[in-house]
């Protein structure tokens, strides 16, 4: 069973890498943002995976911190481009 | 019985991979930033909730396999938020592009 | 004020039966667990009552089972459709912008059915329109598909959640 | 069984890649995003090494709370990114901090390579007297009880940290809110999470704490997850930060540290030595110090992000900024 699942993180990681390289790549900040998505979802497959083949339940715990943390950064990145976006950007006018 | 959970996650996590993969071929493949978040964020939410559903026969307890579905709901409600937000910078860039 | 405050009430038992059930699956259910959990969820309940006050929306738990059933086919659905086109070697995309006009006035409703319809397939939520023009007061949508019925697809959904949450 | 080795190569090898592109990306932005994901890979990698406390503070911290200070940073240095850009150094200086950096890498290389092996290390003794608190997380043990000294500074810095950041305020701003730059319009998006996901990391939060008595956890970690929501509902422009001048919240600074400090002292009356704690009474003293501490750290690390008052104390500043939509906490 762990030579499959060690096969599997070993997969998903290299899908994680891959995916990584376009999203950072760009070109604009919108495409940068989808890395915390692609750890959020591949990343904590992985972590999931890994806990199982290590025995260590504590896994879990650690994804569930980063589930919510993600969520955190990839919503303070949308503060950011939309702050730097507001000046010259078509904003609409608050009611 | 152990035969049989073990197989319902081989059968699981195979799966989850093969959305995974669907998801990153996407976004090579996929021509702007907005169709490349659909790959994204639908292809990889289900990977992972496979992942996590063929992982849940190998949990030690309850609580864990409770711990791995919320793990999965959470994940689910970030990409309902993150994939609005990048969409919206998205086309802020379009427009100001 | 006394059905408001009725329905305050079931809310705020409500949310802490449910935080209380979490911190049992993060936390465990010895006896200390479970007296630290009686305060931590009565916390984590104020909280979310302060940021998400009751009002008169109702959550009926049948139907949002039934909701929750219906969404989970609909990520696969959505996921079997990227994969679909991602697979395929002539790439059948033919994205665009559409504008899906709904009633729905900014608030809850409002932002449940963006956060629903995200994970639907072929759709993703990219902000409100225009405040002014034809298209005042409509969600713009990203669709992998500009040909399919999008509209329809969505309605049906509007409608489906608003049997389940409802606003004012 | 060959595999599993394998694995761990690859996995170093993307963390590895990922790291140096975040150093020599030229895009601020692009830092921050290689950052944070290189956080959570660490996380990964932590987890791999069989030390998921640390991998919950690296998930936590490294990719959480860096992450929104980071980007809060790019976001003021975007305006003189390219003048910075233009002034590249000469090349002579530019070999001069390449050997530098080898020098200081070839130290650090040299040092690991001659550790004595086995490496010196107190974890037998640690674990011979681990019973003596009641404790099952041996990560605790060592942190509140052993090394409580340490303990306690890391957190007294951190409030340093505060009171350093606070010093850049202008006169005028004294005692007034350090701003977070909203938008003139919330978003709905982020104001719908923010509504629905911070009383789950509350619960989140608390229990990282609660459990870390006998499982991987922590009063840091937890007070990070509390951090974070907190900012989030600040995001979404659901709540502002309070005056710094605020008693509540000057007392939520010192609660933590005071606690941590009077027992302390009163190991000194009871047991003969600072930070002792009386048999028996370790695992709720511990737990005492703990909470108070997580209230403490979780205001210190949003204060943190805020950054510096810049609106004057409500009386004189709530005329000066500019957004008129600006709404109380529910």
């Amino acid at each position: 069973m762990n030579e499959f699942l060690t096969v599997m993180v070993g997969l998903v990681l290299a899908l994680l890498a891959l995916g990584l390289v376009r999203v950072l790549r760009g070109p604009g900040d919108a495409d940068r943002m989808m890395a915390a998505q692609l750890i959020g979802t591949c990343g904590i497959a992985a972590l999931l995976l890994i806990g199982v083949i290590g025995g260590t339940s504590a896994a879990i715990d650690v994804a569930l911190v980063l589930a919510l943390l993600a969520t955190f950064a990839a919503a303070a990145f949308a503060d950011c481009a939309r702050r730097t976006a507001q000046p010259g950007g078509p904003g609409p006018e608050a009611p | 019985m152990s035969v049989l959970l073990d197989l319902v996650t081989i059968v699981m996590v195979s799966a989850g991979m093969v959305f995974f993969l669907a998801g990153t071929v996407g976004l090579l493949r996929f021509p702007d930033t907005l169709t490349r978040l659909h790959a994204l964020t639908k292809a990889d939410n289900i990977g992972l909730g496979l992942v996590v559903i063929g992982l849940v026969p190998q949990a030690g307890s309850l609580r864990d396999g409770l711990k791995l579905l919320c793990v999965w709901l959470l994940v689910l409600l970030a990409s309902a938020t993150v994939s609005q937000l990048v969409a919206q910078a998205a086309r802020r860039e379009g427009d100001s592009s | 004020m006394a059905p408001g405050q009725n329905g305050d009430r079931r809310a705020a038992i409500v949310r802490t039966g449910l935080l209380f059930g979490l911190w049992t699956i993060l936390a465990g259910t010895g006896v200390a667990d479970l007296l630290v959990g009686t305060v931590v969820a009565a916390l984590a309940a104020r909280v979310s009552l302060n940021l998400l006050s009751p009002g008169p929306h109702r959550v009926d738990p049948a139907t949002a089972a039934r909701l929750s059933l219906r969404f989970l086919l609909q990520s696969v659905l959505a996921g079997l459709d990227v994969a679909r086109r991602a697979f395929d070697p002539r790439l059948p995309l033919r994205p665009g912008f559409i504008v899906y006009p709904t009633a729905a006035p900014p608030g809850l409703f409002r932002s449940a059915f963006t956060a629903f319809t995200s994970l639907l397939p072929g759709t993703v939520p990219a902000g409100p329109a225009p405040a002014r023009g034809a298209d005042a007061g409509g969600i713009v949508y990203h669709c992998l598909d500009v040909d399919a019925p999008v509209a329809a697809q969505l309605a049906a959904e509007e409608t489906a959640l608003a049997g389940v949450i409802r606003d004012e | 069984m060959t595999i599993v080795p394998a694995l761990d190569l690859f996995v170093a090898g993307v963390v590895l890649v990922v790291a140096v592109w975040t150093v020599a990306v030229r895009n601020t932005s692009s830092a921050v995003v290689g950052f944070v994901a290189y956080g959570l890979l660490l996380a990964l990698v932590w987890v791999r090494l069989g030390a998921p406390d640390v991998a919950l503070t690296e998930a936590a911290i490294g990719s959480g709370l860096t992450g929104a200070l980071l980007i809060g940073a790019a976001a003021r240095l975007r305006a003189g990114e390219s003048t910075v850009a233009a002034e590249r150094p000469g090349v002579p200086v530019r070999l001069l901090i390449a050997a530098l950096a080898t020098v200081v890498a070839a130290a650090i290389a040299g040092v690991l390579l001659s550790l004595p092996d086995p490496a010196p290390t107190l974890a037998p003794e640690a674990t011979a007297n681990a019973g003596a608190t009641g404790l099952g997380n041996p990560i605790t043990n060592v942190l509140m009880a052993f090394r409580a000294m340490d303990t306690m500074l890391e957190k007294v810095v951190l409030l340093l940290a505060v009171l350093g950041i606070w010093s850049l305020s202008p006169d005028a701003a004294w005692g007034g809110r350090p701003h977070l730059p909203h938008r003139a319009e919330p978003d709905a998006a982020l104001e719908f999470l923010a509504r629905v996901l911070t009383p789950v990391g509350v619960v989140l939060g608390i229990a990282v704490l609660w459990v870390s008595a006998d499982h991987p956890g922590g009063a840091f970690q937890g007070a990070t997850i509390l951090a974070a929501m907190w900012l989030l509902v600040l995001m979404a422009g659901l709540g502002e930060v309070p005056d710094i001048g605020r008693r509540r919240l000057r007392l939520a600074l010192v609660v933590g540290p005071a606690v941590f400090l009077t027992i302390g002292l009163g190991g000194l009356v009871v047991s003969g030595a600072f930070l002792s704690y009386p048999q028996g009474f370790a695992k709720p003293l511990i737990l005492a110090i703990e909470f108070a501490m997580i209230l403490t750290v979780a205001t210190t690390l949003g204060l943190l992000v805020a950054g510096p008052p810049v609106a004057g104390p409500p009386a004189a500043g709530s005329a000066a900024a500019g957004s008129p939509a600006r709404r109380a906490a529910p």
